[in-house]
């Protein structure tokens, strides 16, 4: 199979900034991404569930897979969007198929 | 005076309140009793739906009246000026810091609904009826106080994240809108309309709050373990206290517009209590400094549950009182 | 024809479609206001629920009709045929591909359950009766039509997924098991079943079809807002000239069958409608290269709005005229 | 004796049992109907809220019977010891490994609160009353029978994790707690409580019940698909013989208690049951050794059946034999 | 701790192949996975979210622990789904405990 | 950007004994961790899914990025609670942002 190699960026942040997160992605010309509900987690500032809860409350976890070589724009993106906010970002070494997609 | 604790005796034991109640024991004692998410989302969607359809149907039944835009509007000023009492306020009484001030002001600027909406059923409870429009008015004090804070904030030289899409996003919130558009579907299918749905959005509504307000005490319970430390004695004396002075200017102004004891009652209720929904959402956007365990932990840990209690009968009598009712 | 203005007019101030519509407003204005998917699957297995339990009761009331099953047979005719119409249809009216045209006519063939729930609500605020059966129609109405799209697309060398699973996964896909199940529930336990179980499946209905509608809205609003550009303006007239021929296939359909003037209404309604949700899924499976934006927003967005303000009440008309009831 | 017929089919043919029924046969076919897990978790906490409230309202009615305490015990006493007989019974007829055995013997001993809810169900259709505080009883049943059957397996040597967090657990478990919370609230409240929010957990009770059983049909069938193979006809077997001997268990412990026709039943029906939620979880944290395809598919997928379709008209029958009821 | 290099692979897939996904895998000897739920996503057909939705619809991620040398057989089934579809398909090295389960 | 070197953590486990898993987290000095939603699955123990469950059932997915110096006492604490149960351990290398945060 015909693999080609890209980086698997995830990035956790708070729901309320979901559509800031990507647009910023999309005007740093990322063409895919995926969001996965969260249910709950612990970090610096406690730990919270999303249980219960009613508005746009949790987090969610922003998943892109890009070329390598576009990591840098794409970090400066969710970076200028995540810095002041509760969240991390982590970035993985992958293989893709049908590499022409990213 | 003991008309006060006959009413709050009364208030404190009705299913309402007392599931409140079983939610923060639960909480406290560490239960895993959780509501889950979508059902908690699909209350609220229910509640405001009923709650805007009920208001604007009983706006078609009793004519316009010549006082909905006076109240809106009184409506709008209190929603941007009680964030700047609520600051000032805190600075007196507290030590904390500007942003985190400013943040807790906006919460009390606007509204809780659930509230409102626990007010409206006591209101029914004694068959006192009031202004369907304040569900407008209601709508209409979400959003001003968060603009109020943000000018708090950017008047002290702090950068406050404020850009289009915040201001666009607060306006046309999902409980905005809702709450907006069931009023107006209520004001052009009018009793008819709500003739058809009773059945859904009137008789089943107090036992679907019951259990939405089981889940707001498993919430607040859970946040009132986790903020042990950060919500300090000030703090939680601001969060008695205030709802107190914004009830005295809820009075003024429900005077002022000339409302019904009912609506006095809920004008007061609307001043009197803090957002716990909206605004949070909006501050995690445009303060992320401010620290959310404070905010949320007054707003629904404290102020909910005072208002909910004593709040809502204290305001009943002076309401009764004041307007003779 | 005045009356046909009327009758629109009154249709379009009920609840339910003022609910639909704030969906499509909140929708455009890019509210944030959602509902969630655990919600809006429930309110339609509730749906689905009640509408097969309901038909179900009737024809036990009624007694099981010697046209039941010619009205089926009708209804699979219409079902399997309708595809054909539309793929011819589109071939004239627009440039779509083969596999496109293929897959928009799969759900001209099949129905949408709310919008013959919305035409059933419209008959009871009126008062008219109707058979039972026709939710029976409903179910053998959804699968027929893919199957046609399929040969259609096979017949001209382009291979369809068709696989043993994929008809399984059609004639049991859950909304028709649970129509078809609850229909079976309804006939067995009769009147007698219907009255234990009416304060929920018969008086909250309607209102919770309103919210069911406001989520519909939602959908199709936002899917409106992302095809811009897809849908081309030939396109948009089909989805509304193909439920307009579809209504009256179905006319003639029920006229031979011999059913009621509500009955009447409800095949010509059953023939005008596009499905959105068992259709959608099997196109995924069965013509992937055919593009979903268009499909989607043709049945959800087009036709299924103009079956709601204008069709329902046009058919109606029709229906009185034709039936002189 | 034909009367324990006539009920079990004019039992059979309610709305409740067919809507299981058609989850069953869904799950069998393998259609792809679902109910959401927030949809399933919202009815079940409803049900538990709405049979809680109503026999907390019942009790506040009839005024605290003398024999509550007599009869909480009573059912303290049949969740320890049913396990014991449970675990000998699966020694004797299978070849289940000791801890298979106890962990099995674990459900048997506590309880299924919608086969308690189900036969209320029956009780009111027959307008026979029974004791409020029969659901205290139900509560009190859910726990003590995990500490019987890990007893068991320490007793063999082997280590059961057995932690103060899992005791806590247990006891706070989120379905015993909204139970005896929603039943305290109802004896507080009283019959004006649930008045005013009977037409939320009264009214639509039954209608919600049918969509949950649907929803354990489905589950039940998937189970039953799956566990092919795993469940011998020996384990089958005592999965309806043990609802037999423990429905005789309770029998007795009721006629001693002295309770009506209906508390007999129920108490008869609380004994013969098998918990399929609360105690799973636990096993799953005490005894991760013992296969759980095994024990959900035997208290879900077998006694769970019995009771609902032939168990309860029996357990009537003999009750209203045995008290002249 | 005992570990054993192992592939992660994730394919994002739309929610009505589901089934024939997992049925391809587990007719090409794969013996474990996970499906996770997803909320929303953008692509190159465009931006698309779960929220309200009824039917089957919006996608879902299907993650595989597998031996390093089972990855061709499993890309090879998960290719031929994926394929005609919606979809993407990511390999990333990993390590796991306990790999007798693999 | 400022990217260092992380261990990405992934445990599935049975939702039941998810607060232990967490707090045997906690207790090893692991900072940070978010929990995601699991719809269904296969593995030794068969199929199964999510839907329509009432109880404490299925699955959830534990993610914990640490600095790699900590991996082992964290999966000397994972593998305790994990161990007699169901459920799997894997280990990705990463790269994260702002690594005071782990
Ligand atoms: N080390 C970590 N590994 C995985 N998720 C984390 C980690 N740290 C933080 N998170 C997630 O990010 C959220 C916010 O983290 P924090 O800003 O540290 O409070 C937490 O609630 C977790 O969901
Ligand atoms: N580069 C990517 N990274 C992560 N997810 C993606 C990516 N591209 C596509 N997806 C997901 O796959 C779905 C379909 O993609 P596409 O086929 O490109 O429209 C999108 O809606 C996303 O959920
Ligand atoms: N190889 C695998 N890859 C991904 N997930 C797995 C794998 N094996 C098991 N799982 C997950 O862990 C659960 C329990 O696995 P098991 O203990 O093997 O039955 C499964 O239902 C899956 O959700
Ligand atoms: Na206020
Ligand atoms: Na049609
Ligand atoms: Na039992």
């Amino acid at each position: 199979m015909d693999m080609h190699t890209a980086k698997r960026v995830e990035i956790m942040i708070e729901a309320p900034l979901e559509k800031r997160l990507t647009a910023a992605l999309e005007k740093a010309g990322v063409t895919g991404f995926t969001v996965l509900p969260v249910l709950g987690g612990s970090g610096r500032s406690g730990r919270w569930s999303r249980e219960g809860q009613v508005g746009r409350a949790g987090m969610v976890a922003v998943i892109c897979l890009i070329r390598p070589e576009r990591l840098d724009t794409l970090l400066d993106a969710a970076f200028a969007v995540v810095e002041p906010h509760i969240g991390v970002v982590s970035v993985t070494d992958a293989m893709v198929l049908r590499a022409e997609r990213f | 005076m003991s008309s006060i604790f006959d009413l709050a005796a009364s208030n404190l034991i009705s299913p309402i309140i007392l599931s409140f109640a079983l939610g923060l024991m639960a909480a406290w004692a560490r239960s895993d009793l959780t509501i889950p998410e979508a059902i908690a989302k699909g209350m609220s969607i229910y509640l405001l739906f009923a709650i805007g359809f009920k208001g604007g149907a009983s706006v078609a039944a009793h004519g316009v009246d010549a006082k909905l835009l006076t109240a809106v509007g009184a409506g709008v000023v209190l929603s941007f000026g009680l964030p700047l009492v609520a600051f000032t306020l805190l600075k007196i009484m507290t030590k904390l810091s500007k942003i985190d001030a400013a943040a807790i002001a906006a919460h009390y600027g606007s509204i809780s609904i659930v509230t409102f909406v626990a007010a409206t059923s006591v209101l029914e409870g004694r068959a006192i009826s009031s202004e369907g429009y304040l569900v407008a008015v209601a709508a209409a004090m979400e959003a001003p106080a968060i603009l109020s804070a943000l000018w708090l904030v950017a008047r002290g030289g702090t950068n406050a994240k404020m850009d289009d899409g915040l201001i666009r996003e607060i306006m046309l919130n999902g409980s905005i809108v809702l709450l907006v558009g069931a009023f107006v579907i209520g004001m052009i299918t009018g009793e008819k309309g709500l003739a058809e749905i009773a059945p859904f959005i009137v008789s089943p509504f107090k036992g679907v709050l019951c259990l939405f307000l089981l889940d707001m005490g498993l919430i607040a319970g859970r946040g009132l373990r986790a903020a042990k430390g950060v919500v300090t004695l000030p703090i939680v004396a601001f969060g008695i206290l205030m709802p107190l002075i914004g009830a005295t200017f809820g009075l003024a102004a429900a005077l002022l517009v000339g409302l019904s004891t009912g609506g006095v009652l809920l004008l007061m209720v609307l001043a009197a209590s803090a957002s716990y929904i909206a605004v949070p959402a909006a501050m995690r956007v445009a303060l992320p400094q401010a620290n959310p365990a404070i905010y949320l932990t007054l707003s629904l840990g404290i102020t909910f549950p005072f208002n909910l209690t004593l709040g809502i009968p204290l305001y009943l009598t002076v309401a009764q009182m004041v307007t003779g009712g």
